[in-house]
Formats: structure tokens, C-alpha cells, sequence
């Protein structure tokens, strides 16, 4: 199979949260929104629950508070992950209540372990059309969906897992800075944020700030502006997950979540007066 | 939950719950370990215990792609600033499961779940039908890869009816299968769960039949209580041990450690 | 097939070259020598010429001078690679004198694509039988051996080439800087150097210093001691190659290489005079 | 060989060589691209005439991982230590080659090679026969890849007949393959070679038969020369042009960029 081969428009543009989600996210799209347990973009999910964005499937290794605001609010149809829980904590009672329930509305599940939609992800920013682990046989994993299958190693023999490329529509990830050029810098943990974002059709990126120079810093990851279409300066767009080197994770507010997503009420009376009037990141 | 003391001892320091002894026991299984795959929770706080005791080289790797972190407090998530701040390096989650996982450099991973039966296989997806749950847990996370890449697994989990069970509702992680020689036949690298670490004590595969056997009760639990938390008949070696209780060095290192934990717990 | 999963002894050893390369390199060994164009770690290589090994299948991606020293002195039995050549000035005189003409002796080759022998690397650090790739269709790379194959796609059923997985019985590797407890630090270009040590039994690694704390620089790259075997401290161990922040390559002895090595005798006379009489690294 | 130079001057600014003809028209091929994959010689001096002239943006992408060189030398090796001290991020060589040039992101990419084929396959590892060779030529490098993913190839090559040959001695990197419909069939997803820059000319494939069409010669190059470079008969378009001298501008920066060659060359 020939893939078309496209290059991108142009440079990233440097815009507003809410220019930047209308021009890169449209209902029924995939969105891969990533951060490992850091710099998860936050404010960015819930421009897209402003938005009223439907019909998403979502992707994320480790789907976590921001994804059960976006499933409680109704954005998603279906679910692509390996991991979904209030880390440190215990369950996202809006991803259960969609699961269990099917409230607000059913909730289609694609699921696998880390290493599977890892390389998942690995196979797309690759340019192939799958990847191949030893993983998922002899678990439950496997055979509950089309995207494990196995793949015979040609030298010897030996049977493995595949699992196909995953191509977003869009990724969205948060970066602590961007020069004005749109080329974005992380650091720390940047999991498989590089990844995801060389996988998808178009990316959009928050950023802590924007600077006339990158930082030179140890552990520094560079995506380049010609990679990127959307950047939109976002301080404390992490919250209440962190960025490193500017803000820390408020540990409580994941404990008050439990408590806050527990209540269909309760959780909807939240994101009214916390998501849907704000226009930025969201502290509370 | 009861507290215990050790033995000819009243003082404070010196009393501990079966949580502590779990962690205690599962610390000491690290002496002499190298390099150890760690989930937040029981297994965090065991390594880090077995760093301040009697591993003090013990290499840590999170799933986050920190690899040799020294954590001076608890980390809460395996993505904590902390561990990134005190890694020998950071690397991408692509890098950390094909890499070190999968290339085998792991000698020890730790797991815990919601059920776990006979064969040391465990769930941590669903309570109840995969399409109609009982209840939704989070899912596989690196689980199933740290099962099958490790050089070896201890799994830590509480002993009940609850979580150990005759049957899973799913598995999500292998331990030896349906038995002997499934590993192999499955294409597993690494040896299975070589230790499970209760809160009541320690049981390990048969190395005939892979079918766990209670190998040692901790202190102040009886056969009978373990007998009783197990659903299935409980296979116990000939030999069955007790466990020590904790020594004050460790109870304190533990005290230490857990007070670090920033924020909520 | 299930392979044997082992943890490697202890933590590297910092000692001499000589010592280093005694303990890890030995007759009929496949030995990988890394470092793309930087880290080149010569003075490694030359050690190997010293110490008279015999019968090694020598790995590289781009075999250049040092590897033109060992071929020449009848160190090697074959060679996999991707591209030999004197960078900036031409051929290898030693390389072709063995292909062409069998001396000092002949050199079987393994031929591939840099994206190949690449992927023969990242097979094996990934603890995989065989890796994935878009190269050889149409070339007369495909067949030659047999370590290209075919795999079928098992999502696309698109045909995709095939490498298997790589293991060196010991790769050696030049760096900036290890620490006393043997955690090796390098930077800058880094070319193929984690795989390469992650797929091979043993790794040697020789630095420019031996510090108390690896510096803190951006795109440093640290491979931990428990992966390493030996480190060995040879300041301007990649000359006439370089390391940057301690080195500049040398350009002109790139050109006089080529005079040197041209003729069988003067090729023979400087070997004796720079290499069989020296002990750590040589500068000409 | 001949010198020439620019119509009504003559300053020795104007004066230029074939060689210099040949990088300025590679240089004005990289007008409106982004993206460049770059090997050293010509090439590497092409792109960086073209950032200085008409494409100051131009991204320069080489193969040892440095990803927007912007190099205030002309660099002697794609591991020159300029690549990396002034690119926008430095990558391992698995990255460049999975992610970035097989992940399909390179626009262009410049290839040389010791023989072309009409169908612009090259040859660049051996003369005679493979196992026995009358030269071994240092081989395929990256140059297979590069002709397969990005989306569309510059090759640099001097004509004559030692070089454009019938029969290519061993086939390193395709272009056309044996044809029309090849590429597709072998899954190669870039356009393959949409241009040739000799000496002599400018050759472009046929957009029906794939075979390389003479498009247009240089200033001072008749076409009775560029038939004897080709051991075949040379398709020549019917609107056959004429390239454009250098401009003052362009000799200025290539004399410039030239000067910066550091070492020897």
C-alpha cells in the first residue's frame, strides 16, 4: 500500500487556546492528548469541553483526570488506552460511570497494555504500518479487538505480537516553552510525547511560555516548528498535573477529584462553573 | 487491622501492622537484587525501604522512564519531579518498555492486582463481564510486560476471597498460565512470579506443579487465617516458615520513609 | 524461542586499555566499534591491532580509518557494514586491497543500507528477533545474504524488509566522561551508540575523563555502569576523529591517510612506528 | 576544465567553472522547500548556498542526526561538530532514519552516486562484479532510504559516459526501477528523482516512461556534448532550455560559502 506522502503547510502558528483547538480538533476526530504523568495539557481538554468537540475517540496511555472530564461532559465515543485511573488515588468515577453505566453516553473501549500503545504510537511516527512486542499472549488483551494480531519472526520463527500505527487526527501535548518561531522545547519526563506527535495528522502544543530563545537544558526534547501546526501559550495549562521546572502537581486536588467525580451532580456543577466559564487553565 | 510488636518490645517505634510487614518482607526480598522495575504504592515503598536498609545500590526504574532514581521522599506517581530530578537518566516510554524491559535488562518487577489465583495470573481490568463490569479497574498499565520481561516478579497483594480467587474475571497479566511449561509455550522470557507477598505471608511457585505454596506466615498470623483468606486449597511446603518481624532498623527506616510522603496520602 | 534472560555481573571496571580490551575482546569475536562520524574510538581499535587478535567479524555503520587499520593488519574475518569510506577524501586503501585483491587476507561482507544494519541494532537493544523497515526492495542488497528477508504486514498484508536482531559479543564505544562508579556520559552527535551497547554481551567504553559527577549538558546521553563492562580512560582516544567539548577532528590526517595507506609497505611501516609501539592513543 | 562566465562581464566574480554551475542550479532547486536531507560534497554545498541566497529557511537535515544545521562553515563530514553545535536538536541515527526520513517528513533529499541509469537508478558500491570487483566503491550509506521516503530526490551527478551507463554494475538505490508503475509495485513511497543536475545540463524523468529527458543545458554546453556523455540515446524535451548563468549574487555567496571550507579539502 502506497502512502501519500504530504508535507505540512507551514510553520506553527502562535495563537489562542481557543483559536488553536477550533482549527485543529473537529468532532469525530482522534485525539491523542499525552503527557506521561507529566506535562499532560490539561487546560487544552478542557478547551475542548468548552467547545463542545463530540463524537472523539480519544487516546492516552494513561487516561486520568482530564479524560474523565471529557468523558463526563460527553465528548468521547470511544476510548483507545492502557491505563485509566486517578494515579495515586484510585478510580475515575466518570470513565467507570461511561463504562458501567453508559453515562452520559456508552463508551467504546480499544485496550492495551503500555507497551502495546506504545508501540502503536512507535509504528506511525515510524512511517510503518505496525510494530512488533512480545506482549499481550496469554492475556485477555489479546483477541478482544482487531488491533493485536501476531507476526512470525522471518529468521526465526518465533511468533510475536503486532500491533497497527495509530495516526491521530491531532495530537495535543504541553511543552514548557516555544521560541517565535513555534519550534517547542520539553524536559523531564516527556514520555511518549515525541512520538505521538510524529504520528498525527496535526499538532497542536501548549506551551508554559513563549521565548525568544529555547533554554539549553539537560534532557532537553526539540520538536521543530515545521512539525507543529498550533502553539498557544498556556501557563499553569498543566494544572493539576505539573510541568517541570515551572510548576508542581497538586497532589490534593487529585484526592479532591475523587470526591468532586464521584456525583453526577456534583461533577456537573463543577466542570459549569470551573470549565465552562474560564478561558485558560483552571486552578481549584 | 491489628498491630504487632516485635518481640520483647513495647515501644512505639517498635509496632507494627501487617501493611508494614508486607512492606518489610518485600523490601528484604531486594537484598542482593541490582535493578528493580517499581510501581507507585506497596512496591515504591518497599524498594525505597530496601535502598535505605540493606540495598542501598539497588537501581529503581519507573515505567515514567526514570532510570536509577534515589527519590529522597515518596513519590506519589510514577511520573513525580522527584524521580525525574534524581535519575541517573530520564528516557522515553518507547525507550523504557523496548529497551530495558523488553531487552531483558530487568532483573526484578513488582506487580500488585485486584484478584490473583493459583498460578500467580492476575486481573486488573474488570470485577464482573469485560463488556458489562461490576466494576471498571483501570486496566494493564505496563503490567503484562513486566510480567513477561522481568528476570523475576514479586507480587504484593492482600490476602482475601476478594482478591485471591479460584478463577479470574480477567487475566491481565500472566503468571504461569494454566501451569508447567506455559510460560514457554507463551514465548515469556523471564521465570514468572517467583514470590507473592501477602499481608498474611509469603507463598512461592512449586516447582513441580507452579501452583503456589504458602512457604512462610508472618508473625502473629496462623495457618488457619491463611487457610481461610484462600479459596482454593491452599498448598503449604512442608517446611513453612515464620517470618522475622520487622527489626527496629527497618521499622524506623519505614517510619522515615513514609513521613517524606508530600501532600495527601 | 525463549531466550535466556541474564543480568550482567557487576558494575564496570575502570581500568587500562590494555587491560580493557584483553578482557573483553578475544579471537573470533563479533565485535561492534560505534561512534557516527564523532566518538570514534580509535585508539580501542588500535589496542585490538596490538594485542594481535585474529578472526573478528568487525560491525560498523561507517568502517573508516580505524577500521581500515585492522583490516589491513589481518584483525578480520569479515565485516558488516553500511558504508567504507575515507569521509571527505575517498576510499579505504586497506579495504579495498582486501575485497578486491584478498589481502592480507579476504574479508567476507555483510553489505547493508545504514537503515538496515540500524535496524539489525535497534532489534536486538529492543530485545526482538528481528526488526521492521521501508529499504533494499529493488536493490541488489536484497539476497546478497541472509539477513535481509520479507515480512507481510499482519493489519495492511503490505510487504515490509526484514533485518534480524544483531548481538556483538562486545561493542566498544568512545564518551566524554564516566564517573568513578563507571555511569558514562557522551554528547553531541551519538550516532548509534545506546543500541549498539544495548544489543552486545559486553561493552567497553573508553572516555576522556574519569570525573566525581558527570556534567549536566543538554543532549547528553548517560548509559548506566550496570550495562557497561569496562571503562577505560584514553584522553583523545578518537584522533584523528573527535570529541566534542575536548577534541577537533583533524581533517589533514584524514588527507594523509590516504597517502599512507595507498601502499602495502608504507601502510606496514606506519603501523609499526604508530601503532604496534605506542600504548594509548596516537596523534600523527 | 573550461571556465565561462557571465554574460557581459568580466570580473573574475563572474567567472565560474562546470562545477559551480552545477551547485548553483542545485542551489535553485531548493527555492520553496523546506525540508533537505543532506550528504556531504555537493550537496551539503548546494543547500547551504541555497540558505544563503533564496531559501534563508531552508531546513538542512543530515544523516549523522543533526536536524536544522544551520552551519556557518561548509562542513567536511556529515559528523562535523558545526552540524551539531548549530542544529535545532540532535538526534540518535535510529531516530533519523525511523522517524524522520522513513516517517516521511524530508521534502527533499540530494543523492550522488558513481553510475546513473536512464531510469536514475545509481550505483554506489562496486565496479565489475560484486564478488569480484574491479573497485569497491564505499556502498550504499544512506542513499537506498533516502531515494525510497522522501517525497522527492535531487541527484548530483557529472555526465559522461564513465558515469550515465546502460547497465548499471550493481543497482545501490533505485529511481525508476526497470520503469513505469516499478516504484509503486516495490512500495517506495517518495515521488523517487524529479530532477538530475550534471554538469552539462538538467535532466527530468518522463512523466510517461519514467526515462531521464534532458530539459535543459548549461550556459556553454551544446547538445552534441551531452549526447556524448550518454552511452544511450538521450531523450531530449522539445522546449529544451537554457540554464541560467550564475548570478553575481550567487558566485558572491558560493565564493563566500567556499571559503569557509575549514582543514583541507
Amino acid at each position: 500500500m502506497c502512502v501519500e506522502l504530504t508535507s505540512r503547510g507551514a510553520v506553527a502558528e502562535i495563537q489562542s487556546l481557543a483559536d488553536a483547538v477550533a482549527a485543529t480538533v473537529h468532532d469525530g476526530d482522534c485525539v491523542a492528548i499525552e503527557g506521561f504523568t507529566h506535562l499532560i495539557p490539561v487546560a487544552a481538554g478542557q478547551e475542548i469541553i468548552r467547545q463542545g468537540r463530540k463524537d472523539l475517540t480519544l487516546v492516552r496511555l494513561t487516561p486520568d483526570i482530564v479524560f474523565d472530564q471529557m468523558i463526563g461532559t460527553g465528548c468521547a465515543r470511544k476510548l483507545i488506552f492502557g491505563w485509566g485511573g486517578n494515579p495515586g488515588v484510585g478510580s475515575l468515577h466518570r470513565f467507570r460511570d461511561a463504562v458501567e453505566n453508559g453515562w452520559p453516553s456508552p463508551l467504546e473501549l480499544e485496550e492495551h497494555s503500555h507497551a502495546g500503545l506504545t508501540n502503536r504510537f512507535v509504528a506511525a511516527a515510524a512511517g510503518l504500518p505496525f510494530a512488533v512486542l512480545r506482549g499481550y499472549f496469554g492475556t485477555g488483551l489479546m483477541g478482544r479487538h482487531d488491533s493485536v494480531k501476531t507476526v512470525a519472526c522471518p529468521f526465526t520463527g518465533e511468533t510475536l505480537a503486532a500491533v497497527p500505527a495509530l495516526h491521530p487526527d491531532v495530537t495535543i501535548l504541553h511543552a514548557q516553552q516555544a521560541d517565535r518561531s513555534g519550534n517547542v522545547l520539553m524536559w523531564g519526563i516527556t514520555g511518549i510525547n515525541k512520538e505521538a506527535a510524529l504520528a498525527a495528522s496535526r499538532v497542536l502544543v501548549t506551551v508554559e511560555e513563549v521565548v525568544d530563545r529555547l533554554a539549553a537544558v539537560p534532557g532537553g526534547v526539540v520538536l521543530p516548528s515545521w512539525v507543529i501546526d498550533s502553539v498557544a501559550e498556556v501557563p499553569g495549562g498543566t494544572y493539576p498535573s505539573y510541568t517541570a521546572g515551572y510548576s508542581e502537581r497538586d497532589n490534593d486536588a487529585y484526592v479532591r477529584w475523587d470526591a468532586i467525580s464521584r456525583d453526577r451532580d456534583t461533577f456537573r456543577s463543577w466542570i459549569d462553573q470551573h470549565v465552562m466559564h474560564a478561558t485558560a487553565a483552571v486552578h481549584w | 487491622m491489628t498491630s504487632l510488636s516485635t518481640t520483647g518490645s513495647d515501644t512505639s517505634a517498635r509496632t507494627f501492622d501487617r501493611d508494614d510487614m508486607m512492606i518489610v518482607a518485600a523490601s528484604r526480598a531486594l537484598v542482593g537484587r541490582r535493578v528493580c522495575f517499581v510501581g507507585i504504592g506497596l512496591p515504591s515503598t518497599a524498594a525505597n525501604l530496601a535502598r535505605a536498609t540493606y540495598a542501598p545500590d539497588l537501581v529503581l526504574i519507573y515505567e515514567s522512564g526514570t532510570v536509577g532514581a534515589k527519590p529522597s521522599r515518596l513519590p506519589l506517581s510514577i511520573g513525580d519531579g522527584e524521580l525525574a530530578a534524581t535519575a541517573d537518566t530520564v528516557v522515553s516510554v518507547p525507550e523504557i518498555f523496548n529497551y530495558w524491559l523488553q531487552g531483558g535488562r530487568i532483573e526484578v518487577g513488582f506487580l500488585g492486582a485486584a484478584q490473583m489465583d493459583r498460578f500467580a495470573n492476575l486481573n486488573s481490568t474488570v470485577i464482573g463481564d469485560y463488556d458489562h463490569p461490576t466494576v471498571r479497574l483501570p486496566g494493564a498499565g505496563g503490567a503484562p510486560e513486566i510480567a513477561a520481561s522481568c528476570q523475576e516478579v514479586i507480587v504484593l497483594i492482600r490476602q482475601s476471597p476478594r482478591t485471591f480467587v479460584e478463577r479470574l474475571d480477567f487475566r491481565t497479566t500472566v503468571g504461569f498460565g494454566d501451569g508447567p511449561g506455559d510460560r514457554e509455550r507463551l514465548g515469556l522470557r523471564g521465570s514468572g512470579p517467583t514470590l507473592v507477598i501477602t499481608d498474611l505471608g509469603v507463598l512461592r511457585p512449586d516447582p513441580v506443579t507452579c501452583e503456589l505454596t504458602l512457604s512462610a506466615l508472618h508473625p502473629g498470623v496462623e495457618l488457619d487465617e491463611a487457610r481461610a483468606a484462600t479459596p482454593w486449597e491452599l498448598a503449604v511446603a512442608p517446611d513453612l516458615a515464620r517470618t522475622d518481624p520487622p527489626s527496629e532498623v527497618e521499622l524506623r527506616a519505614l517510619r522515615a520513609l513514609l513521613a517524606t510522603r508530600g501532600g495527601s496520602s
